[in-house]
């Protein structure tokens, strides 16, 4: 009782405090300026999630536990908050041009994001059931009225609801999972929960322990999408705005991943094999979906839905292994994620036809003659997706299967490679699309500037990331020899 | 068989004859309140008020009852039965069962739980179910339509009554109902909230749908609100509800604010006075107020009602509470926590 | 019968298994869904409200009473979204949420 | 000179020259004009300097030379590290000298999305010449893999009818094979510590663990040689490739899946293979002789071909596996010849296709009588093929066979009926193309050789009677090498020997 | 009996009785009294015509708003209680804590007030 008097720590947070502050702040900027908010409210979310990764920066390494042992920070949390903040700023950018050109005026999606930034950022660092509670739904409520943010539209409503049906569903799950670890455990705090799960070690857990860990773990595989609890991904991607849809693809990814491996490495670390098991056939699962369910899609929104849904299928196999390596591999894989997807939606978001967005694969056609330089770079983004060196997709891969390899898990690496093979044909169908029919009606030839420049930016990452990948991987292993030291 | 007869049986008993000494008086004093309510609005009128049934027409509430009873039920056609019959039942029986919280006098409560003020605050809450179900239930537009104003209205001023407890339970640090009146022994809390004592009395009034605020039912645009398919007893029980719940609120805004069974000064012929009656007192006086509003101000539009509601009570009930919280704390006059 | 801990898991367990289905079963409306997931919620607050009791901590209420505020915000959001798509298709019958098929 | 980075400036080279082309602006004739010599030039350029490494190359030394190393990824100790030994610098140069022939030969076939169709040649000889002096196994494997997009653009953009079908077949094929090399190559990373080539060499691998790298690495090598039964990508990929980019990919990328079992399995894991030599003899055999015979039917020039180079990289495998130095010099060999002389034959295709736009057999006969010339070039490389003595692909044949008969006599005694159908299926081909009765009206006008064509021959043409002649230019170079490799293998199954006596 | 048991009887049990009246009431009423219920009784109390449509049918959207407004309030209130029982011992920083929260419930509101949603008519 005498704990709660005294002021917590609070530096660690720094970033995330500014970034609550800041929202508020937006808010009352946009309500109260009226009219034309969003332009100016979209660049001003964009100054204050800069402001808030320079924090991150500065602050968010302290390890000194945070607002009484509920927060965490390190450089893990600070690696996986600095993509966050990445994704969540191109997508706001990126959505700028989209919007406009649209001439759909809403400021609060800027704000929005923000808020789920917020959020994203809580999971990270929580350290504590209730924090990773409520940084979870800070971020899915934000989510699921971004996702209907179009409430004009059907497909926007009905993307939203479906994600909030779901999502809700999982946060349930996740935490009937929490509350039966609270009971069997008696904390919530993650480092006392590693401590009593440490001195079970040798011991056969209790029923209702392990009861709670599956229902975690399953509230967590719906945020990441993993299979089975996949389905809501192909229609909220397809149905939502295609700039929420960008953030979907990136932003809340890397952060459910962040806590996922969070989760189960530090409280649960030491079930490591009551755990193992489900991740393995979850990725296995996730990565064969993901590649088969892409093969008869039409809509590339659903394709890339699909294609993340694989992607976190690779992920997990670094989680799966369980190890240093395996941490450092996600983390250069989200990285990398994160650039090709980013490129990626910022070349979906730039195709229109006459003005309309278009979004079928067949409306690519023909692209590698009317924009060549754009053709060029959904190529990179393909092959690199498709794991294909020396684009940068393959070193993610290389780095988790690695891991994969070194925990002996290699029966589950090669089906991962196997499924690699599989999902190359449905990247190789959007190449041959593009690259070898012929053109039915041009898209527009008009690209919005900044799209050009993130879709340039990130295709050169992409491309050239072979030639000095060190300081990225160098920093992703510090990070998670951090996460293991801690 | 001595054992069960000791810890069972008779602890009951005991129980039952408290509560029927609770629930009695109560009936009556509805029952008179709605006399008492003819009396002072036609005085106020310059009219008599009921006068034909027995000496000063103090037989009328009984006569009302009995025509009442002795009407026909109707259940309309279209109702969902259950819900319709339930509708009114829950509203009387809420308004029942809140009083077995309410402390009449030091030590004198049927059930002295620590959290009353939650306890009063839920069970005022699910008021509004009363209201829903006998909206929807009686598949008629009027009904309906008065049902969901009712509701909206009820839980707006709802927000405010929670900020302006709030208030009164910073000044005590206790959600005991007794312990609240106790801490009132120095000043009743009118004095020093008298802002939220006024709040409190007017969201009151729109919490039990009274005049000023009684559009739901407003007789002229609605009939007769949500209540408007109901007949004979069952609407004989919405009547007696309401009028249980008027008699509770004013309880309520006594022991929070009027000092509950305190007598107004310590002092030698007032504390001669037995608490209830102290606390009876002090309910009259309280709807009295409901009754002279009544009689006159002119009803609220329902968008007034709204803004009033929202845009006054709720900002300014809560600036309040971050006043009174502050000078406390600033003052270290905040009363030490009771973790029982 | 002593009530013990074991009976308010079951409870839980009960009515989170309800909620689940109600989720999956309902072929009718959405409204339901919303009802299910708060059933949901409601049964992991009995949980921690039982440990908390049974272990004599109370973190599993301070946990509970966050869940609560949540699910409200939750719920407001849900219901928010379903009044906009309510607009758009005119319907909230579960089956007829089929624009994108998956 | 030491000290010149010339194996990076030859492999990167390239890189720059197709970065230059991309960045051509203008008229599209002008562009393509531009691009065409840039690429040329480019590749000119390379050649003569992936000459001077051959100029510098000390042949009395195993060791690696040129050697580069430069920190790459310091925290797992994979580093970017080239060299070349006395195997690898042949199929450098032989890389470097069929782009600017491929880029000479597509200059009037190629006429759409030239500057595309440069930039893939020229990064394609990039990747090529990248993975052959690679010495780090993750960097060759880089190379190896990434050699997919180009070619895969190459035969799917600018290929025949059923390009798709093609490029996805061999783009998904030689993936399929190349991912499982990537798990073996990580397990070997985890187990030795390290992915450079040379220390890998060193680290004796388990027995245990040598058969499944072994395998894995077969699965990837035996798709790209290919070997039968998973050659079935290679007719499709040839017949639909555009000339150059089949004569790429008989003159080179075949020779990755070579060079890999001379670079990989064979050093690595000796135990591994000395268990599976039977193996790669049988399939080896079963592909000289199986897809021998269906050459013998093909109606189509190209898939002709194209068998017949299944077949000879049958003979390849089996010289590489017999562990001779007759059998793996030879085996070296007749890749370089196959690369010359398959290429050149494809190249003698592409000038009847450029003129006739047809790749039917049967649509030819008696073009000896409008061309002459024509008519000899293809003789002289239909004789490489075929092996006739005095041109490259006797030696490489004969060196096989000799090692062949040391080590095996049945294997040998099958081996060389291959010989007897490749004569048969070849002199077949020219038959019914260069001679008989010029029936067609449609031949009648065609024109001989021109200029340029003469051009892209001549080189070919003196390289195959080079090799023919006087073979030792090429096979003392290589010797060396080769006999370290031998010797390192037997001491290494020594090894072994001696701890399974000691058991 | 345990305490919290002992406790909340009396309310267990006012909450039978008080079942128990209310139910005494209206069926003594409905046995006592003689019912007739005819087509015309029974039918819904409108105008004279029979209902046009579903009384049940679409309402003002407004209403939704007031709901998800009050869900919000009410719990901002729920949690006002334990922090203003407990002020005296949470010091300072409890203090603090709740007027920051207080202050984003403001913001919050202000957006409200500002977008119309506390508009009616």
């Amino acid at each position: 009782m005498d704990a709660i008097t005294t002021l917590p720590v609070m530096s660690p947070a720094a970033g995330e405090i500014f970034l609550a502050a800041s929202a508020l702040a937006l808010l009352m900027f946009g309500v109260f300026k009226g009219g034309k908010a969003q332009e100016a409210t979209s660049w001003l979310a964009v100054a204050v999630m800069l402001i808030a990764g320079g924090l991150v920066v500065s602050y968010g390494g302290d390890t000194t536990p945070a607002f009484f042992g509920m927060f965490q920070g390190g450089s893990f949390a600070q690696f996986t908050k600095i993509l966050i903040l990445a994704g969540s700023m191109l997508a706001i950018i990126m959505s700028r041009s989209t919007f406009r050109r649209d001439s759909f005026e809403r400021f609060e999606f800027p704000v929005l994001i923000v808020l789920s930034t917020l959020g994203m950022m809580m999971m990270v660092s929580a350290n504590d059931m209730i924090a990773l509670y409520v940084g979870l739904e800070t971020q899915s409520l934000a989510l699921y009225v971004v996702a209907s943010i179009r409430r004009d539209t059907l497909r926007s409503t009905e993307a939203g609801l479906k994600y909030f049906v779901l999502g809700a569903l999982s946060s349930c799950m996740l935490l009937y999972g929490s509350s039966m670890v609270y009971g069997f455990a008696g904390t919530t705090e993650f480092d006392k929960l590693a401590t009593v799960f440490t001195g079970l070690a040798g011991t056969e857990p209790s029923v209702g322990l392990i009861i709670g860990l599956v229902f975690v773990i399953c509230g967590l595989a719906f945020k990441v999408s993993a299979v089975p609890f996949h389905m809501w991904t192909p229609d909220v991607y397809e149905g939502a705005p295609t700039p929420v849809t960008a953030l979907f693809a990136v932003a809340p990814k890397v952060a459910a991943l962040a806590l996922f491996l969070r989760v189960l490495l530090e409280p649960f670390g030491a079930l490591v094999g009551e755990w193992q098991q489900i991740i393995s056939l979850i990725a296995v699962l996730s990565m064969a979906i993901g590649a088969v369910g892409a093969i008869v899609q039409t809509n590339i929104k659903r394709l890339m839905a699909y294609s993340s849904i694989g992607h976190m299928g690779y992920a997990l196999v670094g989680l799966a292994a369980a190890n240093e390596a395996g941490v450092a591999g996600i983390l250069v894989y989200l990285a990398i994620y994160l650039f090709m997807n980013v490129g990626t939606f910022a070349c979906i978001l730039a195709m229109r036809r006459q003005g309309r967005a278009v979004e079928g694969i067949h409306d690519l056609a023909g692209l590698s003659k009317s924009h060549p330089g754009m053709a060029a770079m959904i190529l990179i983004f393909m092959f690199s997706m498709a794991g294909i060196p020396p684009l940068a997709g393959f070193f993610g891969k290389w780095f988790v299967f690695m891991a994969a390899v070194d925990a002996g898990l290699i029966a589950l690496a090669v089906l991962g490679v196997l499924a690699s093979v599989i999902g190359a044909f449905y990247y190789l169908r959007i190449v041959k699309i593009m690259y070898f029919d012929e053109a039915e009606e041009p898209l527009d030839n008009s690209v919005p500037g900044d799209l050009k420049i993130i879709m340039t930016v990130m295709a050169a990452v992409t491309l050239l990331f072979f030639i000095v990948p060190a300081p990225l991987v160098s920093s992703a292993k510090a990070a998670a020899s951090a996460l293991f030291a801690g | 068989m001595n054992a069960i007869l000791d810890t069972y049986v008779i602890p009951t008993a005991i129980i039952l004859a408290q509560i029927l000494a609770i629930v009695v008086p109560l009936l009556v004093a509805v029952a008179y309140l709605t006399y008492f309510e003819r009396k002072v609005i036609g005085f106020m009128q310059l009219r008599k008020g009921p006068n034909v049934v027995g000496p000063f027409g103090l037989l009328q509430p009984l006569a009302d009852g009995v025509k009442l009873f002795a009407k026909e039920t109707i259940l309309p056609a279209g109702a969902n039965k259950i819900m319709f019959a339930m509708a009114p039942m829950l509203t009387f029986i809420l308004a029942m069962i809140a009083w077995a919280v309410i402390p009449f006098d030091e030590g004198m409560v049927l059930a002295d739980i620590n959290v009353g003020v939650l306890y009063l605050f839920a069970i005022s809450s699910l008021g509004v179910y009363g209201v829903i179900m006998a909206g929807w239930a009686s598949n008629s537009k009027y009904a309906f339509l008065g049902a969901l104003r009712s509701a909206a209205q009820m839980v707006s001023y709802e927000v405010s009554i929670g900020f302006v407890m709030i208030t009164v339970l910073l000044c005590v640090g206790s959600l005991n109902l007794s312990a609240i009146v106790e801490a009132q022994k120095t000043v009743w809390f009118a004095i020093p909230l008298l802002p939220m004592f006024v709040i409190f009395f007017v969201s009151a009034l729109a919490e039990t749908n009274r005049a000023p605020f009684d559009l739901p039912e407003g007789e002229s645009e609605l009939v007769a609100g949500y209540f408007v398919e109901y007949s004979s007893m069952t609407f004989a029980l919405f009547f007696l509800g309401e009028y249980a719940n008027m008699i509770l609120m004013s309880g309520i805004t006594t022991i929070l604010f009027l000092g509950g069974w305190l007598p107004i000064f310590d002092v030698a012929p007032f504390n001669w006075v037995p608490g209830p009656i102290w606390f009876a007192l002090k309910i009259c006086f309280v709807l009295f107020f409901f009754l002279w509003v009544r009689a006159t101000f002119p009803r609220y539009r329902y968008d007034q009602l709204m803004r009033l509601g929202w845009k006054v009570f709720l900002p300014f009930s809560l600036i309040w509470v971050v006043i009174t919280a502050g000078v406390l704390v600033a003052f270290g006059w905040v009363p030490d926590p009771v973790l029982s | 019968m002593e009530i013990g801990l074991a009976h308010y898991l079951t409870v839980a367990a009960v009515l989170f298994t309800l909620g689940m289905f109600g989720i999956f079963l309902n072929r009718k409306n959405v409204i339901i869904i919303l009802m299910s997931i708060e059933l949901m919620l409601l049964a992991v607050n009995i949980n921690l409200v039982a440990f908390s009791v049974f272990l004599n901590d109370l973190v599993g209420q301070v946990f509970a009473l966050f869940v609560l505020t949540v699910a409200a915000a939750e719920a407001a959001i849900g219901l928010a979204i379903l009044v906009v798509y309510f607009r758009n298709r005119g319907s909230i019958a579960v089956e007829d949420i089929n624009l994108m098929k998956g | 000179m030491s000290d010149w980075p010339l194996l990076s400036l030859v492999t990167f080279l390239p890189l720059a020259g197709a970065l230059f082309v991309a960045l051509t602006r203008g008229e599209e004739e002008q562009v393509a004009r531009n691009a065409r010599y840039v690429a040329l030039w480019t590749s000119l350029i390379t050649f003569v300097i992936s000459l001077l490494i051959w100029a510098g190359f000390d042949p009395a030394t195993a060791d690696f030379q040129f050697v580069e190393k430069r920190e790459w990824l310091p925290d797992w100790g994979i580093g970017y590290h080239m060299g070349v030994d006395g195997i690898s610098m042949w199929f450098v140069l032989l890389s470097t000298l069929l782009t600017p022939i491929c880029i000479l030969a597509s200059w009037e076939a190629v006429q759409k999305r030239v500057k595309e169709y440069m930039i893939a040649f020229l990064v394609l000889e990039t990747l090529m010449v990248g993975m052959f002096c690679a010495l780090d196994i993750l960097v060759f494997y880089i190379f190896f893999e990434a050699v997919l997009i180009p070619m895969f653009l190459i035969i799917g953009v600018w290929g025949g009818a059923r390009r798709v079908y093609a490029a996805f077949k061999f783009f998904l094929y030689t993936l399929l094979g190349s991912v499982l090399m990537l798990i073996a190559i990580l397990a070997m990373y985890l187990q030795a510590g390290t992915t450079d080539i040379p220390s890998l060499m060193q680290a004796g691998f388990p027995v245990e663990l040598q058969t499944w790298l072994w395998l894995a690495f077969f699965a990837s090598f035996a798709v790209k040689v290919p070997m039968w039964p998973v050659h079935t990508w290679l007719p499709d990929a040839h017949v639909e490739a555009p000339t150059a980019g089949s004569v790429i990919l008989a003159g080179v990328l075949l020779k990755m899946g070579g060079y890999g079992f001379l670079r990989f399995s064979i050093p690595m894991f000796p135990e591994a293979t000395e268990f599976f030599t039977p193996l790669i003899y049988a399939l080896s055999i079963v592909a000289v002789i199986y897809t021998s015979l269906v050459a013998l039917v093909q109606e189509d020039m190209k898939k002709l071909i194209a068998y017949s180079s299944i077949a000879h990289m049958g003979f390849v495998t089996i010289g590489m596996f017999t562990m001779t130095t007759q059998g793996l010099e030879g085996a070296i060999f007749l890749m370089l010849s196959h690369g010359i002389i398959s290429g050149a034959l494809f190249l003698c295709v592409g000038v009847v296709y450029d003129r006739m736009h047809t790749r039917e057999i049967s649509a030819y006969g008696g073009l000896v009588e409008r061309m002459p010339r024509y008519a000899l070039v293809f003789m002289i490389f239909a004789m490489g093929s075929v092996g006739l003595p005095g041109t490259g692909g006797f030696i490489g044949e004969f060196l096989v066979l000799m090692g062949a008969f040391q080590d095996n006599t049945w294997v040998a005694a099958l081996a060389s009926t291959g010989l007897i159908l490749g004569a048969a299926y070849t002199l077949y081909l020219y038959r019914r193309i260069v001679f008989g009765v010029m029936e067609k009206e449609a031949l009648k006008k065609l024109l001989d050789l021109s200029p340029r064509e003469i051009a892209v021959f001549a080189p070919l043409i003196i390289l195959v009677f080079w090799m023919g002649i006087y073979p030792s230019t090429f096979l003392d170079m290589m010797s060396v090498s080769v006999d370290h490799l031998i010797s390192n293998y037997k001491v290494a199954l020594g090894d072994a020997g001696v701890a399974v006596a000691a058991r | 009996m345990s305490d919290i048991l002992r406790e909340y009887l009396p309310i267990l049990i006012f909450l039978v009785v008080a079942i128990g009246l209310c139910l005494a009431m209206v069926i003594g009423s409905l046995v006592v009294v003689k019912q007739r219920p005819d087509s015309e009784k029974v039918s819904a109390y409108e105008c004279g015509f029979e209902a046009f449509n579903d009384s049940r049918g679409q309402f003002d959207v407004r209403f939704y708003l007031v709901a998800i407004l009050f869900i919000i309030f009410d719990l901002e209130v729920a949690f006002l209680f334990p922090w203003a029982v407990s002020l005296g011992g949470i010091g300072l920083f409890g203090f603090w804590s709740m007027i920051v929260f207080l202050g984003v419930l403001t913001i919050g509101f202000v957006y409200e007030w500002r977008k119309g949603a506390l508009e009616w008519e």
